[in-house]
């Protein structure tokens, strides 16, 4: 019923995860696994794009609040771009757009 | 007749609202489920399209707890309840797993962002109102109301 | 606590599958919330675009019938179970209406078409099995199944 | 929940019904009023455009099946154009794409 879907770019060393779909308590797991898999995949900042993320609830912040953990020790950073008014609402309720780089 | 014949001895939340009852299995995959019929109840109310979202995501939270705190029996299920009244959605959320002591309950700490802690703070920050109900061993309830037109 | 409690005193249809149950007000305007809820399961069970539609209406049917001969108590509700197993989806609908004699029940004439009478011939062509029980006076439970791949 | 909008064109005499959404036990009740105003203005046949008919079940039917009556005893017919194939496939399991004049 839920389900998402990725499409990862790598563009001149700029790495961008594309969400798709909703994320939710069933589709969170392989949600990690993507964005681990990528974080691992280049050295850089890691990008997601939320232009077509409809959904996401507390299990998907968790997600993004460990791989952002994971991403600080190494002196990097996680942007969020595009992100629905919902999804920017999650966000903003939580304080996370204090700790997350929220881009438009 | 037997599953027929026990909504007979449950009692309505409330005698003048509509009541839409949906059980589901404690798995993760009928989350969904639960989003779809909140935001068709919800729409056909009357709310608009940001609450209607802000109500989906409280009832998410609340199964996602139900499912993650709520399964020490396995195979077991939890109840959703939708009390629609004319100008207030009441959903309450009932699993049978381990409750609380509702003494250990403490806020999120936000400058100190951990994976996990940030449902309930949610749920209370988008809902009018929201009770809950728990002991160690006896399940977790969990109601909450959005009014119309506030 | 005796909503929950309610739950363990009713037996699955079948203990292998997942069970989602949905108690909706004798309302037309909750009807479509039934439809939601099978084309969502049936959608994620993997029935093609086509069967989930069949499904969907042969649901709305069912649910049709419960309201329209289904309603003796004022205030009443019927029942939806999915039973969700890895090849087959069960669906009953149960009523506590004034039921039926079954000798009394007419095929359609599709000659000379009658403003009702159709809803039982759909649910009967359109799902692989269709079951049902009634007598006078207490309630009608229709179950069809559908089989996935068949 | 299901809702249905109409829209009513009368070009030259032709009389065009045009049914948005879904037909179901609660929005039968509209749908038979629109097409029995449809019915009363006009003399001619009654065109219904089904493009965006996305749902409709036995109760429809109904209203369709009673308005064919009334129509056929003034001499008149209903023509349904444009039917989606979930809208056709109940037509043709019921027997009623033989007594309705169903285009394209
Ligand atoms: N349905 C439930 N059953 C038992 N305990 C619960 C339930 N819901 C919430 N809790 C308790 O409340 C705490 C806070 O819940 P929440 O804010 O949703 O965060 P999280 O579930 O991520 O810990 C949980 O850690 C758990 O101890
Ligand atoms: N839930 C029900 N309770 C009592 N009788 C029913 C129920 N469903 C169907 N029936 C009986 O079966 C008959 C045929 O039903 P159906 O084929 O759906 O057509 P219709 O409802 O238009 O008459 C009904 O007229 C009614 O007598």
């Amino acid at each position: 019923m839920s389900g998402a879907e990725y499409c990862y770019q790598n563009d001149g060393g700029r790495c961008v995860v594309k969400v798709k779909g909703e994320i939710d308590i069933y589709t969170a797991a392989e949600f990690k696994k993507q964005i681990n898999a990528a974080i691992e995949e280049v050295t850089g900042d890691l990008h997601i794009d939320c232009s077509e993320l409809q959904y996401m609830d507390s299990t998907g912040l968790g997600v993004l609040i460990g791989a952002l953990k994971r991403m600080k020790e190494q002196g990097r950073n996680i942007y969020l771009e595009n992100l629905r008014p919902n999804v920017r609402k999650l966000f903003a309720i939580t304080g996370l757009d204090k700790i997350f780089i929220l881009e438009v | 007749m037997s599953l027929a014949g026990s909504m007979e001895k449950e009692e309505k939340i409330n005698g003048c609202e509509d009541r839409v009852v949906l059980v589901l299995p404690n798995k993760p995959e009928y989350v969904s489920l639960a989003r779809l019929a909140a935001s068709g109840i919800a729409g056909r109310m009357g709310f608009d399209v940001e609450t209607v979202e802000d109500i989906k995501l409280a009832v998410a939270e609340a199964c996602t707890n139900a499912i993650k705190h709520g399964c020490c029996k396995e195979d077991s299920e939890y109840r959703i309840e939708f009390g629609v009244g004319e100008k207030c959605l009441t959903i309450s959320i009932a699993d049978r797993g381990c409750g609380m002591d509702k003494k250990d309950l403490c806020q999120p700490d936000l400058q100190n962002p951990r994976e996990g802690g940030l449902g309930l703070f949610i749920i209370n920050t988008l809902m009018d109102r929201v009770e809950f109900e728990t002991a160690p061993n006896t399940g977790f309830t969990i109601t909450m109301k959005k009014y119309l037109g506030v």
